[in-house]
């Protein structure tokens, strides 16, 4: 049998300010992480509606990051305390509702942390692909 | 009140008196020093070493006597008390040490550093208070002037022992105000005497003592108070000075009219 | 339908190395709406640009995706480019092939796979922008500045040369700050009062400066361009348009045993007092603290003696409101309280003394009036001891000092020592240091000056304690370099205590919404490229509160904060980010979910009229957003239940969109 | 009860403080009691009934109601004031245009579980010392009160009125200890299958009929997101199997920190789904990250998610188990 | 650092210091009372650590020198703990096989009749195993 590596499709919002830039700091110093992350530019972390999360795994994302300035950094001063509130319930939701709480992430990452950018989205990969493809949301609704 | 208490060896023996003022004076201010059952020789020094597990255990057993009997753990000896409150400090903040020693002891319920370590000088200050021993007071020791000797133990390191400032202590001078005497602020207070090296080094340990004796001989003391068996015998034996060194127990008693 | 247009850069090989340029342009092209797809060397370039033009020109262009570098690089240039032709700039997006794929993927297939897929999401997103019009506000022509030290008269003095009104608000009685304290000042030995008093006054007289001393700021609302700032005038108990500052009332002021803060605390004022001669505005202020008219209704001296009938013990606090197009804070420092290091000695023996201590000991108007004398017995000391590092270069989890190096503790020291050697010249002087830092013109000269011409000894060693020993102080110090430990008689100790943010720069950085860092000091928008604003627009940094500074370099920061600030207010129109949230008043409940979350209270309700269902008419609450004061943060749009909310340039459908492209 | 409501109303209509009456009327069947507006005397006489079966919460009608002419007399039981303070904080209601009588409730009846117990032909419902008497085409029938109970009222959470301007019977009390959270615990305390196996057997019934939502007072919005076909969202018909979940956890989400916890969508579903479950997460979850927060009690409170502290717990932390 | 071994990577880890924090300030030596008694001086323990020079302090007489009173630790702007180090190679060597320093036949010569236990316990522990 071949040995094929799976590779998990991953959704990563990233705030404008601090880590859009963080992802660019990464790439700037040639921070290598898996070609699966791929970044979606939002002017704040809390621009991120549940939907766009929700939506994401409905066609076929494996797992979703967040990423955002540190609380208290918000170039917005209170954005990032909303994404905390928001996606600390929507996570619960999730895995109450027996959703793999590895699929979903939030991290605060500022525009001088390319490393942790970088460092970030490896162990989130890895996380990710050790979980395999993404079906639980889908399942929920079986119909037999 | 009523504290758990470590006399530890040295107040069994050539350190006696620091013990039997300190408990009489308990006794006329109203706290019960209940002496742990069985307990052992804490060592004397701290183990700085992450990996000394073994002479760390007889300090954890006080510590978990106490916790079991519900009780703050009072000492009296500096010695005793550093190695104590460092020792629950590591049982608290390092994992990896608080793992193997309860690995080693084998305890029912693991110990983590829960019990509250007090000096006797801490009961007095926070427990029972210095107004409330001024109060008391019954032979104040007016137009005494005292120089506490505080050492290195009951001060450093300064972040594990919580004591006081441990560049500028304030609880034995106000100790020495309580009981109506002048306290003396001279610079060696908490400078080493050697007393660690008075048996294996006789020269240091007199070099050591000779430079405190002579600082609070020169900032104007009558006396010398310490709370630990070790710089009195070094300071007393080694410090070539006439000043009496005395435990602040003795002048506690004293005042209280106790002794 | 969108007609798009797609322009793969290759920049250099910073792209091209990795991403299959060419395959990424062919897939792209054969993307839905897409009418045109290309690869070029460098987009960026003006040659680059021009295809772009000349492709708008002759596709007909309605939409553009430049594959490229970070949108953070190059957006404005190819917005730009776009809107020459005539195409909306919103009209443009940039797939990040360089920073989010090609350097940090080595595979060519899979770093030509996820460009195309940025690409495609790129495109996905064009097809739904719509053109957007940046909006504008005007700008109130006045600036804030808040603290009225070095930094901040320089900053207030270039802001109204260039002929627009400023505001100094500062806590004090007076303006003049650390360095109306000063003795001298390095590299050149001039005298600090000589150099800042007439800058004092140059503020206090200028019409263009009005100066709020005693005065502190209390709230602060809205934007750029449009700040709204409560401002509370602390009662002085003497009316300062009446006191002509003569100072006979603080000379018969009965209660004489105020610590003078000017000082330091070494000698006392009166409680009626006026901090020093040079004082902006020269006025009196009573300290409610200690006078005995205030305190227990008798006396009344001053009120007797006051000629000018300025004296009023019935004057209140008084808040006022003014507006501003930009504010500006320069809060400044303080000397960390060097207590906590009594190894030193600092706080049980008297003739040990922080730096800015030694200043007023060495200053003609300080308590010795200038002749250097220990304050234990006001002997001339003959044997000094400066340390250095009191409490800056600690580990980060050290409690009693700071991280940082306070910079300007070296100069100053040499200055001192070599002030004293001057002065003094039986004096010998001894420096303990880590390391000499004296980056700066003239500074490195000027310490080897120190050590050269004024045989000031240097000494690479710590001290490790310093003891009372009968009058002198028992220095026990190492000397690294000799590998001894030296123990020196000394008659004075000088601490060269770390510098730390004024205590009220966070409660103020909390009211202007600018970020600090954990050392408290205000975080600039860009640490290289945006040194003097702040990230939060319309707020700027001057002088310390920014980092540790000398003067020097405080006075050009200053300077180019006041330029910045100028920026702003010569516009007559700030042009705003058209990225802000809508509310579509047909979707809303009214039901202020959104109002909660925003942070700029750019959100506000009224009834409209709408049509109902066979011809009625219905009021409902809705919800509108002021474009001006929007920051586009998107808050809202995600506290909005019904989807009425939506961000422009970042809508629902458009980020679903990208969504979609990602994970097809 | 029904009585001194009738005689009440009445009066009300009579001395002109009001123009209209909302409360409940039979429907399609005869335990099957809707809201109703009733605008005359005679109306009031001929359909207003009010018994057990009158679960149906009315505050979500007065949206609509409070905007027309004059005032309206509305009856609200103790969890219905909840909902209708969540809708004056949110400003969908009229104060003004609104005269709440609130009236005592001590749980009403489900027919379901009367059905399940193998009566049929039901025709009405009293309660007499503690158990109620069915009536039905066969006869009376005597039910212990708990026996018949809906579910949510079995974990009521107050019986206390937050909001009226008169009362008809007795005012009680918040229930502290209502229980309402043992499910929620008890889907916390299974592993991560166990509760995925849950909520795959509940969810996968949904037919998307959209009554949850119809009768849902939080479910306002002039339009729903899922009907817009401008958010990106709407379907006509399912796309995918996907939809219903994303239906249901964004509706949670929605009225998160805005649900009054009234029970309403569980009621009507017509496939059994416990969705209230879905709300309790997020009500149990706010309480303990948050601090204890009851949508409605108090229409000037700070709700969860239009507020924040510097030290809320991350996100990452921790899940269920 | 080439001399980087086994030895130095044991008192590394069993004083549990970051010598690397260092910023060699010179404050621990400065404020050590057995400044005179040490060949090697406390900055000196930390650096030579740092550079894996552990077999020069092991033979040097100073690992006995120091009288534990902690001042070098409390001391230290960068929290490096100078006296943790002195201890770890101090233990370093008394581990090994007939390397007590003070043994307890010593004990009886020095005794005087103040003299406290804690004295010789403290002793024992620190200069033997």
């Amino acid at each position: 049998m071949p040995v094929t590596e799976y590779k998990p499709k991953i959704v990563a919002f990233c705030c404008n300010w601090c880590s859009y830039a963080g992802a660019d700091g990464a790439g700037s110093a040639r921070l290598s992480y898996p070609a699966e992350v791929k970044v979606i530019r939002v002017p704040c972390s809390c621009r991120v509606n549940p939907m766009f999360i929700l939506r994401a795994f409905q066609r076929g994302a494996d797992g979703v990051i967040i990423a955002g300035c540190h609380p208290g950094d918000c170039h917005y001063t209170s954005g990032n305390y909303f994404t905390r509130r928001r996606m600390t319930l929507l996570f619960s939701m999730l895995d109450y509702l027996g959703i793999e709480r590895e699929r979903t992430r939030v991290e605060w990452i500022s525009a001088a942390e390319g490393a942790k950018f970088s460092k970030t989205m490896n162990e989130f990969c890895a996380t990710v692909a050790a979980l395999g493809e993404n079906k639980r949301l889908e399942d929920l609704r079986c119909k037999k | 009140m009523k504290f758990s208490y470590y006399p530890g060896c040295t107040l069994k023996t050539k350190g006696k008196d620091l013990d039997r003022y300190g408990r009489l004076s308990a006794e006329a201010l109203g706290f019960t020093l209940e002496e742990l059952p069985d307990w052992q020789c804490c060592g004397a020094v701290y183990p700085m070493a992450k990996d000394e597990i073994a002479t760390k255990l007889s300090a954890v057993r006080a510590l978990v006597s106490a916790r079991d009997a519900g009780e703050e753990l009072v000492t009296l000896c500096s010695a005793c008390h550093n190695v104590i409150k460092q020792t629950n400090h590591d049982m608290a903040t390092d994992a990896d040490i608080a793992l193997r020693v309860n690995n080693y002891l084998g305890l029912e319920t693991p110990y983590n550093g829960e019990t509250t370590v007090l000096h006797y000088l801490e009961v007095l200050r926070d427990r029972v208070g210095f107004d409330k021993i001024k109060a008391a007071v019954k032979n104040p020791l007016t137009g005494r002037k005292i120089a506490a000797y505080y050492g290195c133990l009951l001060l450093r390191p300064g972040k594990v022992m919580q004591f006081d400032d441990p560049e500028n202590p304030t609880i034995l001078e106000n100790f020495i105000r309580a009981i109506g005497a002048e306290p003396v602020i001279w610079g060696m207070r908490n400078e080493c005497c050697g007393g660690y090296v008075a048996a294996e080094n006789k020269a240091q340990a007199e070099k050591r003592s000779s430079i405190v004796m002579e600082d609070a001989k020169k900032n104007g003391a009558d006396t010398v108070i310490t709370a630990c068996p070790l710089c009195l015998y070094n300071l007393a034996k080694n410090g070539g000075s006439d000043l009496p060194v005395v435990y602040f127990t003795e002048l506690l008693a004293e005042a209280l009219g106790v002794k | 339908m969108q007609r798009i247009g797609v322009f793969i850069c290759h920049c250099g090989t910073n792209i091209a190395g990795t991403v299959d340029v060419k395959a990424v342009a062919e897939a792209l092209g054969h993307e839905a709406g897409v009418v045109f797809s290309t690869e070029y060397q460098y987009m960026c370039s003006e040659s680059g640009q021009q295809l772009m033009r000349k492709a708008i020109r002759e596709h007909k262009l309605t939409g553009v995706v430049v594959c490229s570098c970070s949108p953070r690089m190059h957006e404005a240039t190819f917005r730009k480019a776009a809107s020459l032709e005539g195409i909306n700039p919103y009209m443009v997006e940039i797939a990040n092939i360089r920073e989010h794929v090609s350097w940090i993927h080595k595979d060519m297939k899979e770093a030509t796979e996820k460009a195309i897929i940025l690409g495609r999401a790129a495109i996905a997103k064009v097809h739904l922008n719509q053109p957007l019009q940046a909006g504008e506000s005007p700008v109130t022509k006045r600036a804030l500045v808040i603290g009225g030290g070095i930094a901040g008269i320089q900053t207030a003095l270039d802001i109204a040369e260039a002929g627009f009104e400023v505001d100094i608000v500062e806590k004090s009685p007076t303006i003049g700050g650390k360095m109306a304290q000063l003795d001298k000042t390095f590299p050149t030995l001039d005298c600090a009062a000589c150099i800042l008093t007439p800058k004092m006054v140059d503020a206090g007289q200028n019409e263009k400066i009005k100066i709020f001393a005693y005065s502190e700021v209390e709230a602060v609302k809205g934007y750029v361009g449009n700040f709204n700032v409560s401002i509370r005038r602390k009662a002085r108990y003497v009316d300062e348009t009446k006191c002509t500052g003569c100072g006979l009332c603080t000379e018969k002021c009965p209660q004489k045993k105020v610590p003078n803060e000017f000082n330091m605390g070494m000698n006392n004022r009166h409680a009626i007092y006026i901090p020093f001669a040079q004082a902006v505005p020269k006025v009196a202020t009573i300290d409610a603290d200690y006078c005995m008219m205030l305190k227990t209704g008798k006396c009344g001296i001053c009120s007797k003696v006051c000629g000018a009938g300025a004296i009023d013990y019935k004057q209140q606090d008084e808040v006022i409101e003014r507006q501003y197009g930009a504010i500006v804070a320069a809060t400044g420092f303080n000397p960390i309280d060097a207590k906590a290091y009594n190894e030193y000695g600092y706080a049980t023996c008297p003739d040990v003394v922080t730096s800015l201590e030694l200043e007023r000991l060495m200053n003609a108007a300080g308590p010795t009036n200038g002749t250097l004398l220990r304050p234990s017995d006001n002997e001339h000391p003959h044997t000094v001891v400066f340390v250095q590092c009191v409490g800056s270069r600690c580990t980060e989890t050290d409690e009693r000092g700071k991280p940082y190096c306070s910079k300007i503790c070296c100069m100053y020291t040499a200055k001192h020592a070599m002030l004293i050697r001057e002065k003094y010249p039986d004096t010998d002087v001894y420096v303990f240091y880590i390391d000499v830092r004296t980056p700066g013109k003239n500074f490195d000269e000027f310490y080897r000056r120190a050590v050269e011409q004024y045989g000031v000894h240097y000494i690479k060693g710590m001290v490790g304690k310093v003891t009372q020993n009968g009058k002198q102080l028992r220095v026990q110090a190492s000397d690294l370099l000799a590998g001894e430990q030296l123990h020196i008689d000394a008659d004075l100790v000088v601490l060269a205590t770390a510098i730390e943010p004024d205590k009220t720069a966070r409660s103020i950085a909390t009211m202007l919404t600018a970020s600090m860092d954990t050392n408290d000091f205000f975080t600039e928008a860009h640490p290289k490229l945006r040194p003097v604003e702040s990230p939060t627009a319309g707020i700027f940094l001057s002088g310390v509160c920014q980092g540790p500074k000398d003067i020097p370099e405080t006075v050009s920061q200053a300077s180019a904060c006041a330029a910045k600030v100028i920026g702003v207010l010569a516009k007559d129109k700030l042009t705003c980010n058209p990225c802000v949230a809508q509310s579509d008043e047909m979707l809303c409940n009214g039901c202020s979910s959104c109002e909660k979350v925003c942070p700029y209270g750019a959100i506000s309700y009224s009834d409209k009229e709408f049509r109902g269902p066979n011809r009625t008419t219905l009021i409902r609450r809705v919800a509108s957003v002021n474009p001006a004061v929007c920051q586009g943060c998107g808050a809202c749009t995600v506290a909005c239940p019904s989807g009425a909310m939506d961000l422009k340039g970042f809508s629902n459908k458009q980020i679903m969109a990208e969504v979609d492209a990602i994970c097809q | 009860m029904q009585e001194m409501m009738e005689k009440r109303a009445l009066e009300l209509l009579a001395d002109g403080t009001v123009n209209r009456v909302l409360g409940w009327s039979v429907g399609e069947f005869p335990y099957d009691m809707t809201p109703a507006v009733f605008r005359s005397a005679e109306d009031l006489k001929d359909r207003f009934v009010y018994n057990d079966f009158c679960g149906a919460n009315l505050s979500k009608y007065l949206i609509k109601e409070s905007k027309g002419e004059g005032k309206i007399l509305v009856f609200l039981k103790p969890c219905d004031t909840y909902s209708f303070n969540q809708l004056i904080a949110e400003h969908r209601i009229k104060r003004e245009n609104v005269y709440v009588i609130g009236i005592e409730c001590y749980g009403k009846a489900d027919v379901e579980k009367l059905k399940a117990m193998g009566l049929s032909g039901i025709t009405g419902i009293q309660m007499k010392n503690g158990e109620y008497v069915v009536e039905t085409v066969y006869g009376n029938k005597t039910v212990k009160a708990s026996d018949a109970t809906a579910e949510r009222c079995l974990s009521c959470k107050s019986k206390k009125h937050v909001v009226f301007d008169e009362l008809i019977g007795e005012d009680g009390d918040v229930v502290e200890d209502c229980n309402r959270f043992d499910m929620v615990e008890k889907l916390e305390a299974m592993t991560p299958d166990e509760r995925f196996a849950f909520w795959r057997g509940e969810l996968s019934r949904c037919i998307r009929c959209n009554a949850c939502r119809n009768v849902c007072p939080a479910c306002s919005c002039e339009q729903c997101v899922f009907d817009n076909p401008n958010s990106g969202v709407a379907q006509k018909a399912a796309v995918n199997s996907f939809e219903e979940n994303m239906f249901h956890i964004i509706r949670a989400f929605h009225v998160a920190g805005r649900c009054t916890d009234c029970g309403e969508c569980s009621r009507v579903c017509p496939q059994h789904i416990p969705l209230h479950l879905l709300n309790r997460k997020f009500i149990k979850d706010m309480n303990e990250f948050y601090g204890e927060y009851q949508a409605g009690a108090d229409p000037d409170a700070r709700p969860p998610l239009g507020t924040y502290t510097k030290g809320d717990r991350e996100p990452n932390e921790g899940g269920n188990k | 650092m080439s001399h980087s071994n086994n030895a130095t990577e044991q008192v590394l880890r069993s004083s549990g210091v970051d010598v690397r924090k260092c910023m060699r300030c010179g404050k621990c030596t400065a404020t050590c009372p057995a400044f005179d008694e040490m060949e090697y001086h406390p900055h000196q323990f930390v650096y030579m650590v740092e550079k894996g020079e552990i077999e020069k302090l092991a033979a040097s007489p100073s690992i006995y020198k120091c009288l534990s009173c902690f001042a070098c630790v409390d001391r230290c702007p960068r929290g490096v703990e100078p006296a943790k180090v002195v201890e770890a190679v101090r233990l370093a060597v008394i581990r090994q096989q007939g390397q007590n320093h003070m043994k307890s036949d010593d004990i009886p010569a020095l005794l005087d009749e103040d003299m406290p236990q804690q004295l010789l316990v403290s002793a024992m522990r620190k200069y033997s195993k």
